[in-house]
C-alpha cells in the first residue's frame, strides 16, 4: 500500500463516518420536534422527518447533486451529472470516491430540508409537505449549494460558510420561515386580544434526546466539513462544542432571570442556537471567539422566539430562531471574529481581528443572496401548493390531530391524554 | 330496609393516603378512585412556557366515592371531614346521593349486604 | 332546606371551553372534569393498522359535573343544551340527580352553603 | 312518568367485552366509561421493584355507567350480574341511583325520550 | 511506524468503529419492538432485546465463534477455538487483531439473534426466550456462519452475501417465522370470523426512533463489512441509504393507495425492508440498482406483512416481513443485480449485466440451504422448548401483561392507560 | 503527507470519534435518569443533565484543564494554562493537537459530574445543583485527574486506572454518595418502621435506552483511552463488552433467584455495573479476565442497591451502587486480574497472574486517596450550599414536582398520570 492511497482510505473512513454522524441528526430533529408538539400529532411529524429524508435522498441523487456539482453555468447553477453523478469528474471524487463525497452531501442536503417540518408542524398538509420536500431537495437547496460549496460565484468572492450555518440552516430556516407564515398559526396560538398562548410540547425527554442526537451529530456535522482527514478537526470540535455549552447556559441564565424560572424546551433550543451559530466559522474562529458567538447565539433565541410571536409567526419549536436567526447571525459573525492562520496566505481575517470590513461585507452579500433567493423560491412553492392543492388540514382535523386524520390512528394507542 | 348513600369526596391527590386510612378505619368496604380535573374556588396558577404566559385553571384531584350504610354515614362526613380539611381554599367538596340498590356481583347479594 | 342538584353533562371535548364559559356564566361555583369513553348513537368509525381494519366505537368524551342550587337548574339546564347542541349525532347528554347533602370540607359548611 | 336509573357497574377490564355485548343485546342506549381505581375485599398484591416490596392495593378497575327506563331495569341488574361473576373476589359491584332528569342535547328531547 | 502497521491501525479503528455502530442496533431494534407492542408488555420486550444480547455475547465468545471460524470439518462447522477463540490463528487476525474481530462478529451474531423477539412479542414466557437465545447464539447462527462467512462449503461455492442478508437477516427471519407460527397468535389478535384485528403499537415516535437508529447502525453493517479499511465504503453507503430511502417512498405510496391513508408504523418497516433487502448486495450491485431492489423491497413487505395475517401468523412487530423475505430476496436479487468489477478477475455478474443464470443459482441454493438448516433447528428448539418448560405464558399473564406478571412492574409507572 | 503526519491525523481521528461517543454518554445518562425517577420530575432530570455538561464544558476549559494538566505542583495540581489552555507545552499536543485532547477530556470531566444528578434527583434544588456542577468541573475532579492521567503522584507509583474507573466513575460517585446522605431521602421512601418503600421509574423503555446509549458510548470511552490509534482497541472492546454482558446475566439470575422475577431496572443497572467495572482495567485484563469482572460486578451492584436503602441512602437510580462501588471495586480488581504484557518492560501484572501484592496495594493506595478527597470536598461543598442557598427543595415543592415548581409545567403536558 502506498501512503497517497492510505491517506485517501483514511478521508473517506473519517467523512463516512462523519456522514453516517450527520445522518443520524435526523432522528435528533425527528424527537426534537415530535416532543415539542402535541401528541396527537407525534406520528405524523415522525412521517413528515422520515419522508423528507427518503424522498430528498433519492431526488438529490438524481438531479440536486449535478445543479450543485456539475459544470457551472455561469456560477449560477450546475448543469451536469444527473442521473448519474457518479460520471461526474471532480477533483474531490478523486480523494473520497464518489460514493463518499456524494452520500455526504446527501445527508447535508437533508439536514436542510427537515428544519422547516418543525416550523410548519401540527397544520401542514401531509401531501403538501411531501410537495415541499420533493422542490427544496431537487433546486432550492441545491442552487445555494452551487454557489457556496460548488465553487460558484459566492466561493468566489471569500466567502465562508465552513459547515453551513447559510447553506444548511438559513435556508431551511427561510423556508420555515416563509412556510409558516403563509400557512398561520395553530388555532389557538394567537388569542383575540392578541395574547399569546403557550401550548406546550407532550414528550420533554424526548425532545431533549433529541437535541442530545443533534449535538452529538453536529461532532460529525462541523468537524466532517473538512472532507478529509485532517489535524484541525480538534480545534473544529472545541469551538463547536463551547459555543453550543455557552449558548445553553446563556439561555437558561436568561430565561430564569426574564421568565421567572430556567425553561427547559428554551434551553434545549439554546444548545441548539449556539451549534448553528458556530456551524460557518467552526474552522476559522478561536475557542473564546466560539465562546463569544455562544453568548449572542443564546441571547439570540431567546429574544426572537419571543420577536416571531409578536409578530404572530407560530413556530412550534423554535426552528427559524434557532437555524435562521442563528444561521444568518453565524455567518455574519464570521466577518468579526474569523481568526484563521493569520500571516498565512490563507488567511481569513474578520473585524476583530485586524482584518476590516472586508469579509463582513463578503458575508453581508452573501447571507443576503440566500436569503433573497430562499424566501423568493419558497414563497412561490408554498403559494402554489395552497393554490393548488392546499397547504393546510382542516379546521376539524387540526383539532382532532394529524395521526388520526392522516395517517393510520394515534402515535400512542395506550395512554390517556388529558381533557 | 335501611338505605344506602353514596359519598362522593373531592380533594388534592397529597391528602390521599390520609383519606384512605380514615376511610378503612371507619370500616367502608370499598372505594372508587378517579383522576379528575377540578375548577373551583382554588383559581388555578399561571406558568411560563417558552416566554408565553398560560393560564393553569383545572386543577388535579382525586374523587373518591364510597358506598356506606346510613348507619355510619354521619360519622363517616364527619371524619372526612376532619381528617382533610387544612383551612385552605382547594380543600374539596363532599356530596351525598342516595341509591337505590346495590348488588355484589360475585354473589348477586343485594341491598346494604353487597357492600 | 332548598335541595341541590348534581348535573351530568357528557360532551365532546371540543365543546368544553364553551361549555366552561356558559357555566361561569350562570354563576356555577364549581365542576369536576372527567375523561371517559362514550357509546351511543354515534357509531365510532374504522381505522386501518397497517392494512386491518379496526373499528374505534368507544369515543373520547369528556363528562362535566357540577352541582347546582335549585334555583338555578333549570336555567342551567337550557343554557348548556342552547350552547353545547350542533344537531349532529355524538351531540351528547345531560343526566340530573338529587344531591343529598354537600360539605365545603374547608369550613364544614354543609348544604346549599357548601356549594 | 316513568321513572329512569343510573346503573353503575364497577369490573374487571377483562370483563368489559362481554358486557358490552350484554347491555346491547338488553337494548340500552349508550354508556360511559371510566378507568378508576378500586378498593374492595380484593387485597391486592405485593411486587418487587429493585428488591424493595411494595404493595399495590387500587387494582385498575372500569366504571360502566348506563342510564335505563324503569321498564328495562330489572333485567339488566339480572343480566349484567349473570354475565360478569365468576364467583371470585374482585367481581365487582353494581349501584342503583335514581335519575331526576334527562336531556339529549342535540334535540333537547328530555326524559324517557332522552334515553 | 511502518506503513503496514499504519494500514492495520486504520483497518483496526474502521472496524471497531463499525462494530460498535452495529452494537447500537441492539439500542434500534429494542425500541421498534418496544414501540410497536403494548405497553403492558413494554418492560419485557427490553430485557429480551437486553438479554439476547448479553447472553449471546458470552456463548458466542466461548463457543459460537470457533464454530463458525474454528478448523472447519468438510465445510460444514468449524470445530476448533472453544474456550479461548483468540488462540485460533486466523489470516484476518493479522489484520484485525483478534479482538476487533471477535468483537464485530460477536455484535453481527446479536442481531441475527434479536429479530425473533419482534415476531413473538406479547406471549412468549421470558425464561424460554433466555434458552432461545442461548441456543441461537450457540450454534444455528454460527453454523450457517461458517458455511458463508467462515470459508465453509457456501462461500467455495461462490455465494455472494456480502453483509449478511442470508447469514443474519434470514436466519433471524426464518427462526421468527418457526416461532411465531409454533406459539400462536396473541389472544384476540384474529376474530372467530378469521377478520384480522389489528393492535396498534403504544408508541410510535420511540419505534421511529428505533429506525433512525438502525439506519445509523446500518452505516456500520453494510460499510464495516469490508473488514477494513477500504475505499469502497463510500459506495456501500450510498447504495444502503438509496435503498432505504427508495423503499420508504415506495411503501408511503403503497399503503397510500391501497389503504387510503400513509400509514406510518408501516412505512418505517419501509425503511428497514430496504436495508435488510441491500445488505447482501450492497457492495456489488450500482446505485441504480440499489434503488432498484429498495423499490421491490418496498413492495414485497407491504405485501408481506398482510400475507402473514392472511396465514394466521401473528408478527407484531413484521419481523418477519422485513428479515426474512427481505433477506431472502435481496440474496436473490444479488443474482439479478450484481455488478461488481467488471471485467476483472474478482468480477460478480447477476444476470441483468450478462452474468447469466450461474451467479443466481447459486444464491438460490445459499437460500434453501440455510433456510433447511435455520426451520428445522428452530423448529426442533421450539417444540423441545413447548415440550418441557413451555414457550408462551399463561393467558391470564397475556391480558394483564407481561411486564406485571413476569418482571416488576408496570414499564410506565405514572401513566393512565386507556380502557 | 509524511507518515508521522499521517499516523497523527489517524490518531486525532480516532480520538475524536472516541469522543463524540463519549459525549453521546451524556444522553445516555439523561434518559437512564429521567426513565429510572418519576414523571412529575422529567424535565427537571433533564435539565440537571443538560446543565451539568454545558456548564462543566466551559469551566473545564477555563480552569479545570489548567489544574488537570498545568504545571504540577509537586505531584498534587497543576499551575499552569488556564483561561488558554492550548498555550500549554504538553507532549500529547503534539500528536493529538491541543483541540482533540482538550475536547476529549472535557467530555470525561462531564461523565464525572453527571453521575451525581440521578443520586440527588426529585428533590435536589435547580440552583444549587448548578453550583456543584460548577465546583465538581472547577477543581474536585481536575485535582484527581492530575493525580492519575496528569503525570501526579499516583500516577508515579504506578497507579492504574486505564479508562476511569477511579478518576471519572468513582469520583462521580463518591459525590453522588456524599449529595445523597446530606440531602436525606425522598418523602415517602422509608416507612415509619423502617420499611424500604418502591417508588418505581416512569419509563423503563427510555430507561433502557440510555443503557443501550451509555454501552454504545463505552466503546468510545474505553478504546479512546488509548488516545492514539492503536492494535489495543479491539481487545479493550471485547473486554468491554465481556465484562458488561456477564454482569448482566448475572444480575438478572440473581435478582429472579432472590426476588422471585427478573428485575428489569436491576438488570439494566448490571449492564452498567459490568461496563464501570471493567473501566479500570480494560486493557490490562484477559477476556476471561474480564468475565470474571463482569460476574462481581453483577453480585456487588445488586447487594449494594439494597444495602444502600438498608443506610437509609436513597438513591434513585443506584448511582452510588454502579459508579461508586463498581468503580472502587473495579479499580482494585486490577489488583489481581491485570495481566498485561507479561514479560516485557511495561508488564503490568496482578495477584492471580503471579504479580504479587504490589499492585494491589498502590491500587488500594490510590482508591483510599481519592475517596478521601473527594468525599472530604463534596461534604464541604455540599454542606456550605445547604448552609446558604438551600439544598433541598420544599416539601410541598417536592410533591407537586419539581417541573411545575422548578420549571415551566410538566414535561408529559399530554398524558394523564395515575393517582
Ligand atoms: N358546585 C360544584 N360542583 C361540582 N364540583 C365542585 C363544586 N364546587 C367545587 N367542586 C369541586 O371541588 C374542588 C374543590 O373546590 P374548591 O372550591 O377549590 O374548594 P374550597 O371551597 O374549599 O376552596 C373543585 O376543584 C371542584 O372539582
Ligand atoms: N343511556 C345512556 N347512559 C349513559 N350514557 C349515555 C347514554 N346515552 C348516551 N350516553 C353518553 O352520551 C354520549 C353521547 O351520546 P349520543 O347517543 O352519541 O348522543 P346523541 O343522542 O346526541 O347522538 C355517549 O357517547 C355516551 O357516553
Ligand atoms: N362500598 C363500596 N363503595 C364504593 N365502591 C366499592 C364498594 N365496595 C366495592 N367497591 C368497588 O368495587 C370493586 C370490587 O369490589 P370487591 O370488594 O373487590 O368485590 P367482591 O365483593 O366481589 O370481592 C372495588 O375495587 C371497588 O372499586
Amino acid at each position: 500500500m502506498e501512503i497517497a492511497e492510505l491517506t485517501r482510505m483514511l478521508d473517506v473512513t473519517w467523512v463516512l463516518v462523519a456522514g453516517a454522524l450527520v445522518f443520524f441528526m435526523q432522528a435528533g430533529f425527528a424527537m426534537v420536534e415530535t416532543g415539542f408538539t402535541r401528541s396527537k400529532n407525534a406520528g405524523n411529524i415522525i412521517m413528515k422527518n422520515l419522508m423528507d429524508f427518503a424522498i430528498g435522498s433519492v431526488v438529490f441523487f438524481v438531479v440536486g447533486f449535478g445543479l450543485m456539482f456539475g459544470e457551472s453555468a455561469g456560477g449560477f447553477v450546475g448543469t451536469t451529472g444527473f442521473i448519474n453523478p457518479t460520471n461526474l469528474k471532480l477533483d474531490i471524487f478523486e480523494t473520497l470516491t464518489p460514493g463518499t463525497f456524494i452520500f455526504f452531501q446527501t445527508v447535508f442536503c437533508a439536514t436542510a430540508a427537515t428544519i422547516v417540518s418543525g416550523a410548519m408542524a401540527e397544520r401542514t398538509k401531509f401531501l403538501s409537505y411531501c410537495v415541499y420536500s420533493f422542490i427544496i431537495s431537487l433546486v432550492i437547496y441545491p442552487v445555494v449549494g452551487h454557489w457556496i460549496w460548488g465553487g460558484g460565484w459566492l466561493s468566489q468572492l471569500g466567502f465562508v460558510d465552513f459547515a453551513g450555518s447559510t447553506v444548511v440552516h438559513s435556508i431551511g430556516g427561510w423556508a420555515a420561515l416563509v412556510g409558516a407564515a403563509i400557512l398561520g398559526p395553530r388555532i389557538g396560538k394567537y388569542g383575540k386580544n392578541g395574547e399569546v398562548n403557550a401550548i406546550p410540547g407532550h414528550n420533554i425527554p424526548i425532545g431533549a434526546l433529541g437535541v442530545f442526537i443533534l449535538w452529538f451529530g453536529w461532532f460529525g456535522f462541523n468537524p466532517g466539513s473538512t472532507l478529509g482527514a485532517s489535524l484541525e478537526i480538534g480545534h473544529i470540535a472545541m469551538t463547536t462544542n463551547l459555543a453550543a455549552a455557552s449558548a445553553t447556559v446563556v439561555v437558561m441564565i436568561v430565561t430564569w432571570l426574564t421568565m421567572g424560572k430556567p425553561d427547559v424546551s428554551m434551553t434545549l433550543n439554546g444548545s441548539l442556537a449556539g451549534l448553528v451559530c458556530i456551524t460557518a466559522g467552526c474552522q476559522v474562529v478561536t475557542m473564546w471567539g466560539s465562546i463569544a458567538i455562544g453568548v449572542i447565539a443564546g441571547f439570540a433565541v431567546v429574544f426572537f422566539v419571543g420577536f416571531f410571536d409578536r409578530c404572530k409567526i407560530d413556530d412550534p419549536v423554535g426552528a427559524t430562531s434557532v437555524h435562521l436567526v442563528c444561521g444568518v447571525m453565524g455567518t455574519l459573525l464570521v466577518g468579526l471574529f474569523a481568526n484563521y492562520a493569520p500571516g498565512t496566505e490563507n488567511a481569513i481575517t474578520g473585524l476583530f481581528y485586524g482584518g476590516g470590513l472586508k469579509l463582513l461585507g463578503i458575508q453581508t452579500i452573501g447571507v443576503a443572496a440566500v436569503g433573497t433567493w430562499t424566501v423568493a423560491t419558497a414563497f412561490i412553492m408554498f403559494t402554489v401548493i395552497k393554490k393548488t392543492i392546499g397547504l393546510r388540514v382542516s379546521e376539524e382535523e387540526e383539532i382532532r390531530g394529524l395521526d388520526v386524520c392522516e395517517h393510520n390512528g394515534p402515535a400512542y394507542g395506550d395512554f390517556m391524554t388529558k381533557i | 330496609m335501611k338505605t344506602m348513600k353514596k359519598i362522593e369526596i373531592i380533594i388534592k391527590s397529597e391528602k390521599l393516603e390520609e383519606l384512605k386510612v380514615a376511610l378503612n378505619e371507619l370500616g367502608v368496604t370499598g372505594m372508587m378512585l378517579t383522576n379528575i380535573m377540578g375548577f373551583g374556588n382554588q383559581k388555578g396558577y399561571t406558568q411560563t412556557y417558552r416566554g408565553a404566559k398560560y393560564t393553569v385553571n383545572l386543577l388535579p384531584k382525586v374523587k373518591v366515592e364510597t358506598v356506606v350504610c346510613d348507619d355510619i354515614y354521619h360519622q363517616v362526613l364527619t371524619k372526612v371531614q376532619e381528617t382533610v380539611a387544612t383551612g385552605n381554599i382547594g380543600d374539596g367538596k363532599i356530596f351525598v346521593y342516595e341509591v337505590a340498590e346495590a348488588v355484589r356481583i360475585r354473589t348477586g347479594e343485594t341491598g346494604e349486604n353487597a357492600i
